[in-house]
């Protein structure tokens, strides 16, 4: 284990975090089998009040999930100088195996802690609690994946032996890699082209959806496919723009200062984008639901408006990134 | 206006200090009127008040509001019609000190978000009705009784409410302010407000502006 | 002016405190650069492993290149020579061997 | 807009909330403030090492060859430095000349250093800030040592270095080759260790793999391997510190704790008056949250501006013993002012969100109060 400050400050953080999902889940899961609406008594009212508990309890795990998303890739990245061959966080991740799954949870619980508030948010602008049983059925697995994202992210740590030769960023995402992650050896024209397309496709369904209040599934399935396209996209095809260099696709030295923090405002546009759109997809199939039936088209518009302006942030990051980069490739 | 069907209210169900606060009303207070409910300490009164004001949750029986059935709404919701349908005006006039009779008549308007600017002109509006305008910024605390009562009652216009809850409104005033606020009622009366008032002061339920008067006993009404 | 105004105007000095004390940093920096500059050219010049931190025993001063029995370096998990080196730990290429 | 205007409302209440219990809201404040600084002081500083070690020593030999008897570092053969030149991808390899020498006056060590160009007459030397301090002495003084065969040598300050290297070289002493072996009686053909350049720097790890091939009575140390270490020692330390004050840490939350579900009777009657007049559950916990907002904005700025003025301006006089440790030639220097946003996220962690737990559930026990209790 490196005794690092920032490592000490993720893992109370995580514990933290665990102790109170867990927390706000044994009282989910109270609500699930003693929950009756009509009942006046004690119980129910008490219940009813957790209720606020446990959605204040998920607001600041959501706030907490997106700060430790981008302090776990800073650590790593700090933490690479003490791996011999790790030159950035994308190296230094690859140490043992537990790095990559713990990041690519933290990325999976902001989203899902995400898509639960917006749930959450519509269940509340009901009179009835329509989807309470639903949401805090979800709130289990939600807390199950923080609990392992937590294990994985102790043993990362933990298991962490200074000095040893990872493959930096340089080698794992260079076609001469024989990692798994084989990203950037795609080739780059269809990824770029795919990228374009799905973001055409998200913006045109999007406007759609909006202005016509149908349309809100191929909406939030284009969205979500726009997720993962970018995620390609941004290794494969837009980060070397910004490093001005055609080799260089590491998806988090973008996050350094060298190239003004631009990989801040894409990540957030990114999960911005991605949580919001999944959430319409999570809250569409209620919209039949009687006590919502005046809500949910309001809210979707809202969440389609934000969701909407975040991939729009992100395109023209993107393009900026591309039109004023001094690297030319055809 | 408001009808009560076979309301009760039970405190700490099931234990040795079990206490029943209601025991079956069956009441309905008209609108436009004002309404008394008459009766010794304990009688109920309060917790009768507490129900219909939407600040606590009957253990059974059916409130209705107008048309709209109330009885089993969440939490949030019995707040957002208390805020619109209720003006309170509590024994003590319950003003949060160390802040100016201004804010305190805002605080109940606070949660709306309505534009700042005119919710201040509507606050002046109020307190120039009581010609309390000259001490919009001073501190509760350095108001005397009756000025202290005319910011209770602002406060409980502020959102230009339907209904007027009071419960004992006049315990804590001498004879003349007694008066003194059965006269304003009277002038809310006549500009349309309901107003609900919970008393064992002859004063006000011998006052010849109430219209209706409710006696209770032990939890139940009796007349 | 109403104390949301106050408080956002209060959260703002902060954050031009704060400003103040980046552009601190970043206008005292530079003699410091100069003499770090310095010193890792003397670094270069002299073929210098270590910082001069600790001189009170031999073993403290080049901990890159001490002995592997220095005191307590040969066990993994003693970090003491006290007092300089309360903290120190010893290099990696030390640990394993 | 109305909602924004809602939040601005609850601000405005949670704040004259705040202004009324001063007291209470100052206490808290200063003990957070105390917090903040003191985590805050060991980050800076510690980062501020970090980059200053990385810096100055990336001039350092990209490798170090030692020759070790029987567990022991030992004098090198030059004769080594051939074969360690013949491996293919080896720069330049040269022997250097260095030892400890014992000072009984200051009971601190010298470090004696023979450098590859050295423009001085016979007997004479250049000495470190550090010694030229402690011994009271200036260019032109005899300094006199004792040799390895207990005669006492006397050599002459011909310059004194500069005040701005007081971290590599504040006990140095450069001398002279002959100077070197007459006082040490390390024999010719030998030298301390080896240095040596590769031509790239990728290719270290073979280079040291050969190097221990071809004499395997050697222990080459990489360069890269020293800056990690230095990284390693400075986190360590860091980190360290940062466990001894957890318990602080801790106290304060429990602080913190203590004073959110402590409610007065005068804060329980408030919270009973907004929820009876119309202020929902929500509301109430927007205001706790609020609150919680102002008093850590407030704190972590002026602990964080604290810890910056004592580390840069102040040179961290509190703990740079532990932080440096500890020395008899202690280095005297400023740390130069690096911040990064990592190091204010890290005390962001460490402070803010342990604060914002502790509060959290405190907090919605407060906004679910009856709202019927004022009528009670």
């Amino acid at each position: 284990m490196i005794f690092d400050p920032g490592v000490l400050a993720l893992l109370s953080g995580s514990f933290l975090v665990v102790a109170t999902l867990l927390y706000a889940s044994w009282y989910g899961i109270r609500i699930l089998r003693r929950w009756d609406l009509c009942s006046g008594s004690q119980l129910q009212l008490s219940l009813e009040r957790r209720t606020y508990l446990i959605a204040t309890i998920m607001a600041y795990a959501l706030g907490f999930q997106l700060l430790s998303l981008f302090l776990f890739i800073s650590t790593a990245d700090r933490l690479s100088s003490l791996l011999a061959g790790a030159m950035c966080a994308a190296g230094a991740l690859n140490a043992n195996k537990w790095g990559y799954p713990a990041l690519i949870l933290k990325i999976v619980n902001f989203m899902a802690a995400g898509v639960w508030l917006i749930i959450n948010a519509t269940d509340n602008s009901a009179y009835d609690y329509p989807l309470i049983k639903k949401k805090y059925m979800l709130l289990v697995p939600i807390t199950a994946l923080i609990c392992v994202e937590a294990a994985f992210q102790t043993m990362y740590f933990l298991r962490l032996k200074p000095d040893i030769i990872t493959s930096c960023c340089g080698a794992l995402f260079s076609a001469a890699s024989s990692g798994a992650v084989r990203v950037a050896v795609l080739p780059r024209k269809p990824v770029a082209a795919s990228f374009y397309f799905c973001m055409a496709l998200t913006l045109t369904t999007g406007l759609f959806s909006y202005t016509k209040g149908k349309g809100a599934y191929l909406f939030s399935l284009s969205s979500s496919v726009l997720f993962g396209v970018s995620i390609l996209a941004l290794i494969n095809y837009i980060s070397p723009y910004f490093y001005e260099l055609p080799t260089h696709h590491c998806p988090f030295c973008i996050l350094h200062g060298e190239y003004n923090f631009v990989g801040y405002p894409i990540y957030l546009a990114l999960l911005t984008g991605g949580t919001t759109g999944l959430g319409i997809g999570a809250i569409s199939p209620f919209s039949g639901v009687k006590s919502l039936q005046q809500t949910i088209p309001k809210f979707r518009k809202e969440l389609i408006l934000i969701c909407l302006s975040s991939w729009l942030a992100l395109f023209a990051i993107s393009a900026w990134g591309i039109l004023f980069s001094n690297l030319r490739m055809d | 206006m408001i009808a009560l069907n076979q309301l009760s209210k039970v405190f700490s169900a099931g234990r040795p200090n079990e206490f029943v606060a209601l025991e079956g009303v069956t009441l309905s207070i008209p609108a436009l009127a004002l309404t008394v409910l008459k009766g010794p300490s304990g009688s109920g009164k309060t917790t009768l008040l507490s129900i219909l004001g939407c600040m606590a949750r009957p253990t059974s029986g059916r409130i209705m509001i107008g048309d709209r059935e109330i009885t089993s709404l969440p939490e949030k919701f019995l707040t957002a019609i208390r805020r619109k349908t209720f003006g309170f005006i509590f024994q003590q006039h319950n003003l949060i000190g160390g802040i100016t009779a201004l804010e305190n008549i805002m605080l109940p308007a606070y949660p709306d978000g309505e534009k700042f600017s005119a919710l201040k002109a509507r606050a002046y509006g109020l307190l120039d009705l009581f010609n309390m305008t000259s001490k919009a910024k001073f501190n509760v605390g350095w108001l005397s009784g009756g000025e202290v009562q005319r910011v209770a009652i602002a406060r409980a216009l502020i959102n230009d409410p339907e209904i007027l809850i009071a419960d004992e409104p006049t315990a804590h005033l001498d004879s003349a302010l007694s008066y003194e606020f059965m006269e304003i009622m009277k002038g809310l009366k006549e500009k349309g407000k309901t107003i609900i008032m919970a008393s064992h002061d002859p004063i006000v339920y011998e006052s010849g502006i109430v219209d209706f008067v409710v006696a209770m006993r032990d939890g139940k009404v009796i007349r | 002016m109403r104390k949301s105004d106050v408080f956002f105007i209060w959260v703002g000095m902060n954050l031009v405190l704060a400003g103040a004390a980046l552009t601190h940093s970043h206008t005292t920096k530079s003699p410091v650069l100069e003499a770090i500059r310095q010193q890792a050219l003397l670094v270069k010049e002299l073929g210098l492993t270590d910082l001069c931190l600790s001189t009170e025993a031999s073993y403290t001063r080049f901990p890159a290149v001490a002995d592997l029995h220095a005191p307590f370096q040969d066990h993994p998990v003693c970090l003491e020579h006290f007092p300089s080196g309360s903290f120190i730990s010893p290099p990696p290429a030390l640990q394993g061997g | 807009m109305s909602r924004i205007e809602r939040q601005r409302n609850i601000i405005d209440f949670t704040l004259s909330s705040l202004l009324r219990r001063k007291r209470k809201t100052i206490a808290l404040i200063l003990v957070y403030v105390l917090i903040v600084f003191t985590l805050g002081s060991v980050l800076l500083f510690t980062q501020a090492m970090k980059k200053e070690a990385s810096l100055i020593l990336a001039g350092a030999p990209e490798m170090v060859v030692q020759r070790m008897t029987a567990g022991r570092q030992s004098l090198f053969p030059v004769g080594y430095i051939d074969k360690i030149r013949a491996i293919k991808g080896v720069g330049a390899a040269r022997g250097r000349l260095w030892g400890y020498y014992f000072d009984p006056r200051t009971r601190s060590n010298f470090t004696f250093l023979v450098p590859k160009v050295f423009e001085a007459k016979p007997s004479e030397i250049v000495v470190g800030r550090g010694i030229a301090r402690s011994l009271d002495t200036s260019e032109d003084d005899l300094l006199y040592f004792r040799a390895f065969d207990g005669t006492r040598t006397a050599l002459r300050i011909r310059g004194v270095f500069d005040h701005r290297s007081e971290l590599v070289a504040s006990d140095l002493i450069l001398i002279g080759e002959r100077d070197f072996r007459r006082l040490f009686g390390v024999p010719e053909g030998y030298s301390t260790d080896a240095v040596l350049e590769v031509k790239n720097s990728k290719e270290l790890g073979i280079i040291a793999f050969k190097i221990t091939q071809v004499l395997p009575d050697t222990r080459p140390i990489r360069r890269d391997l020293i800056l990690g270490t230095y990284e390693a020692v400075f986190n360590w330390r860091g980190g360290m510190a940062l466990v001894v004050l957890s318990g602080a840490v801790l106290a304060f939350v429990i602080l913190a704790w203590d004073k959110a579900t402590g409610l007065s009777a005068e804060e329980r009657r408030e919270i009973g008056i907004l929820k009876a007049i119309g202020w929902d559950t929500s509301d109430v916990l927007l205001m706790k949250f609020w609150e919680s907002a102002a008093i850590s904005i407030t704190s972590f700025f002026a602990g964080i501006l604290l810890a910056y003025a004592h580390v840069f301006l102040a040179s961290a006089p509190l703990f740079a013993a532990v932080l440096k440790g500890w020395s008899v030639l202690y280095p005297k220097f400023r740390p130069a002012p690096f911040i990064d946003f990592y190091d204010v996220a890290v005390l962001f962690f460490i402070t803010v969100v342990p604060y914002a737990a502790a509060t959290l559930v405190p907090s919605w026990r407060a906004a679910t109060l009856d709202p019927d209790e004022v009528m009670r």
